[in-house]
């Protein structure tokens, strides 16, 4: 009866992350999305903890307990480290899954017991694998994105390296079937851990020829690790909650992967083994053209004129964390009767939705944050478009140039408004790490500086402006 | 045969949850795709009733432990996960009702 | 205990197929509505692999009348179901090429 | 092995179906979904077959030959005559689940086997029930909608008519109950022949109250109940794909369903123990107000000056198979270079999306025909809104008038129009059974008549007049 009484708990929690999902389609309802996760997350835990073989509770108190106290500070993170805390917490999250793992077949293999069918030996195998590479993975990126200085930012190439991997996991693959051969053999918990090791060094492998900019893909793709992971453990276990749970993760991480390839005009295979990073070295220095560099007075006046002004924002608001000073300079255009409609590109920035976030907490209402594909159109009836730290996303190249490594990737027509300004600190180049014509172009002028002065800047001089009149 | 039987109904229970996954995320705005992230890291974290089945019952003292670290690692995703969702998520508003807010 | 087992693998598998079901047809195009109802007719026809594990096996004489009966009867809506469909979508033609004709 | 592969084949056919559904949501790829559904259909059945249990097969081989000769005729059937087919068609599939289910109980119970766990048994009972209810029900449907003479069109109500019924099902679920809780007993065969007895007649007098006009929602009403039937299958013979293939019936079903009678601003339980037809006769011979008529000639040439207009099928145009017509007329108007948009209310007609297959069968690009909700805010603009055969759906009544009874039910705005043609035989109300208020406007004009001839003058008058100048 009380099984009965699990499975059902392990149903409705399974419908609930589904609504949880769903809800997500929209920011009306996103916060009942979250709420339905955290009740489902609890009926499932409070289901499981009363089973009645559950009957150490101590340890597990302390472990929630603990879990609180890194969790807490962990969702406390500024925005801009998001994509770290998510590596980290995928590496958490493949950790369990490689514990489990490990713990069940020591368990099971130790009473030599018949528990290790086939079947679940390679669900075993697999989720072993899947949660140890996920967790060294996950490690190395959140290292890189953090840019921890004993972890090279650079991806870090040799010849053969992806000949050496792949052995790798054809060796750890070879020892998984012995071991689902022979189980129970004496051998097998050897081979066993040593397909641990392979697993945990495979991941630290798999991360290392990726350059840091690349990360945000990369956790994409470990999220749907880390969901194959669990899906694997619901295999083992024979549980069907956590194959489902598992295998919403696993689509999550896929599309958002596909998302953010599609929107970079490259493949996973290049992400995971082009070493996209080196292009940075290869064409950083490009030979550098004239920059028209305009003045904060000049800006302001420009557009304080405009009736329509498009922000497109970049990676370098969310490194100056400008955020703040937007909103000031978005209220100021307002009172002045300004349209200001904000231009978001799907991989603006570093990880995807990036600079809705940003925005978002300088209460920028949603409603005037503008998908790529719905601005586009509108961009010629635009008076000013005022790219504060973004570079790649609005690369003409990317349109018109074949020979660009980013060619084919759509980008937001900043250089069809009437006038562009630009705010970036320097003459480097963004991620894909090359020039930019639309500096270049004649309607383009150059505000440089840190965008959060520079805004900062804009905004003094209107407001100064305004008490005037 | 139970066996097969069973590994039968999971992969069912596999494919069709994969389909409900990709209806479901292709749908999810592409404001809250940080959000998203977190969340499902969050829902990931149901590994967690693997782990409690590890440390709880009856098992040697080695096995438990393992468990038990399981159990820190998924608790830790399940309380960041949840909290920084709901943070972010407080910082979306709009100037419509809610109501209206729907921007696929 | 094996019978639980499955039953609640089944639960499992109508909960999420009926999930499936609600997502896909909410976004089928109104233009189809009617040939909907007579694919889904077809589909539902899969009775048809119930009938044949009652007609075909070495069970009673009158057993077997029942599932051969039930075997025309699925089949016949297999048959006229997709048929009809396939008739009502020929008809369905945009001056645009095919692949922009997207009219949810 | 062979189990694995069967497995297998059905996991393969459920996918198919899944996308069979998914494709139907663009008339661009709805035709693969087809294709995908008879593959599916087909590996199911092969595979089905081939099971090593399955000894006997000429009689299969008649059934399947027999089958293909009542299918392919039944699928020739002229489009006016597609809701009794569907009906048809679910009387078939509920038999066939009835019968099933049946064969399986006596089966088991011959065996006094243990094969009759509690929850088999429910399942049997459940898809008895359903199967057998669905049948009568379904066969109820198809003669009201096909008219035959000795099946009442009109609702067949008497007092405590629904606690009749209520009780039947109680019975019958009661003696079900019975039979799950000793499935092996003496009485048991009997008292399952009583079950399906009931069923069979509760289906009947589930359909005899409602009117012959609301059959298209029961029908959709009974596409769920089929599905479920199929799952109840699926859990009897423990397989999954029938039971995700019943399910994505039942929702099927159930949504549209619940579109229709959205559409119509009605509730389930309305359409279903409401005998809404009685309203017809109730407000049938509402006091005659003053119709304007109009000659063919005026119209036409009103029609060939006009910049847009919006033609508004209904039921009538069904009723006159006048489609062919249309668009005759609609090729008169282009060649002036009059726009013309058709408007296409959900519930117009007598089936969920009845107009566009008939206008699609006179080669009318789908690409015109505009969802109520997109053209409505163009009505202010059309010169001319022409009435085909609609009524309820252009009655104004369901905007302003509380008290009529299709008040609150989303209309297309002909009235808005600039001026508004009306193509119908008579003063007779549609099926609502109510006045038209549209009809007494001052901008209306009647053209009384049979569709078909109304518009095929209309074109003479055109192609007349265009062969002139
Ligand atoms: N969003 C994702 O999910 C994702 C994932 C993987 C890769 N990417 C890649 O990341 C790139 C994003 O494009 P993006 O245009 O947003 O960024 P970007 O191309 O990387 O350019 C960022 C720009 O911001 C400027 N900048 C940096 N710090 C600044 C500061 N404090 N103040 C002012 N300007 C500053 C930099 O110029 P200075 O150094 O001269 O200031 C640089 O030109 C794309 O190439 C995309 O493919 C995105
Ligand atoms: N589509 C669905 O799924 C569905 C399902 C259930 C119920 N319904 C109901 O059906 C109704 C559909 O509305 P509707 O406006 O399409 O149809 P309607 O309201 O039933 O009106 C049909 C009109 O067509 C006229 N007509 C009939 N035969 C004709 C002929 N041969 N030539 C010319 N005119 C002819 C009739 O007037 P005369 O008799 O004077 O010619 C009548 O006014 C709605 O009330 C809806 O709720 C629809």
């Amino acid at each position: 009866m009380s099984y009965n009484l699990v499975q059902l708990a392990y149903l409705i929690a399974t419908a609930l992350f589904v609504f949880a999902l769903h809800w997500m389609n929209t920011p009306a309802t996103a916060r009942r999305g979250v709420y339905a996760g955290v009740v489902g997350m609890a009926l499932a835990v409070a289901a499981t903890w009363a089973e009645p073989e559950v009957v150490h509770h101590l340890w597990i108190v302390i472990a929630v307990v603990l879990g609180f106290a890194v969790g807490v500070p962990l969702s406390r993170v500024p925005l801009t480290a998001v994509p770290q805390r998510t590596a980290l917490s995928h590496a958490f999250g493949g950790l369990a899954a490689g514990l489990v793992g490990t713990a069940k077949f020591y368990l099971w293999s130790g009473e030599g017991s018949a528990e290790l069918t086939g079947f679940r030996t390679t669900a075993i195998i697999a989720e072993v694998l899947l949660g140890f590479l996920t967790f060294t993975g996950s490690l190395m990126a959140a290292g890189k994105l953090q840019e921890v200085k004993w972890i090279p930012q650079r991806p870090v190439t040799y010849p053969g390296q992806n000949i050496t991997n792949m052995g790798l996991l054809v060796v750890a693959a070879a020892l998984g079937v012995a071991i689902v051969l022979d189980p129970t053999a004496a051998w097998a918990p050897v081979a066993f851990a040593a397909v641990m090791a392979l697993a945990l060094l495979f991941g630290v492998l798999l991360i290392i020829p990726i350059g840091g900019a690349d990360m945000p893909t990369v956790i994409a793709i470990l999220t749907a690790y880390a969901g194959l992971a669990a899906v694997a453990m619901g295999f083992v276990l024979d549980n069907k909650l956590l194959i489902t749970a598992g295998a919403l993760d696993g689509s999550s991480g896929l599309i958002l992967a596909i998302i953010m390839c599609k929107a970079m005009n490259r493949s996973f295979t290049n992400v995971l083994f082009g070493a996209f990073g080196q292009v940075q070295q290869a064409s950083a220095g490009g030979e550098a053209r004239e920059y028209k560099a305009e003045t904060v007075e000049g800006a302001s006046q420009v557009l304080e004129q405009a009736n329509l002004v498009v922000i497109v924002p970049g990676y370098g608001m969310a490194v100056a964390q400008a955020q703040h000073k937007v909103r000031e300079l978005y209220d100021q255009l307002k009172k002045r009767g300004v349209t200001v409609k904000f231009a978001i590109h799907p991989v603006a920035g570093r990880m995807p939705g990036h600079m809705n976030v940003l925005l978002a907490e300088a209460d920028i209402p949603y409603t005037d944050l503008v998908e790529m594909d719905e601005i586009n159109p509108d961009m010629p009836q635009a008076d000013v478009a005022l790219v504060v730290g973004a570079n790649d996303v609005v690369n003409p190249a990317a349109r018109s140039d074949k020979s660009s490594p980013i060619y084919g990737m759509p980008i937001i027509d900043a250089d069809r408004a009437r006038t562009v300004f630009a705010i970036k600190r320097s003459k480097n180049p963004g991620f894909a790490g090359i020039d930019n014509a639309l500096y270049f172009s004649d309607k383009t002028w150059m505000l440089f500086g840190d965008a959060k002065n520079v805004i900062g800047e804009l905004v003094k001089q209107m407001s100064g402006g305004s008490g005037m009149h | 045969m139970h066996a097969t039987s069973d590994f039968w109904s999971q992969i069912f229970v596999f494919v069709l949850a994969t389909f409900i996954g990709l209806g479901v995320i292709r749908r999810v705005s592409r404001l809250l795709h940080t959000p998203l992230m977190s969340l499902t890291n969050a829902i990931s974290a149901i590994a967690v009733v693997g782990a409690i089945l590890v440390a709880g019952p009856d098992y040697p003292i080695p096995i438990r432990i393992l468990g038990t670290i399981a159990v820190f690692a998924s608790m830790t995703n399940i309380v960041s996960g949840f909290l920084i969702t709901e943070r972010m998520l407080k910082m979306f508003k709009s100037e419509q009702k809610p109501g209206e807010g729907k921007r696929p």
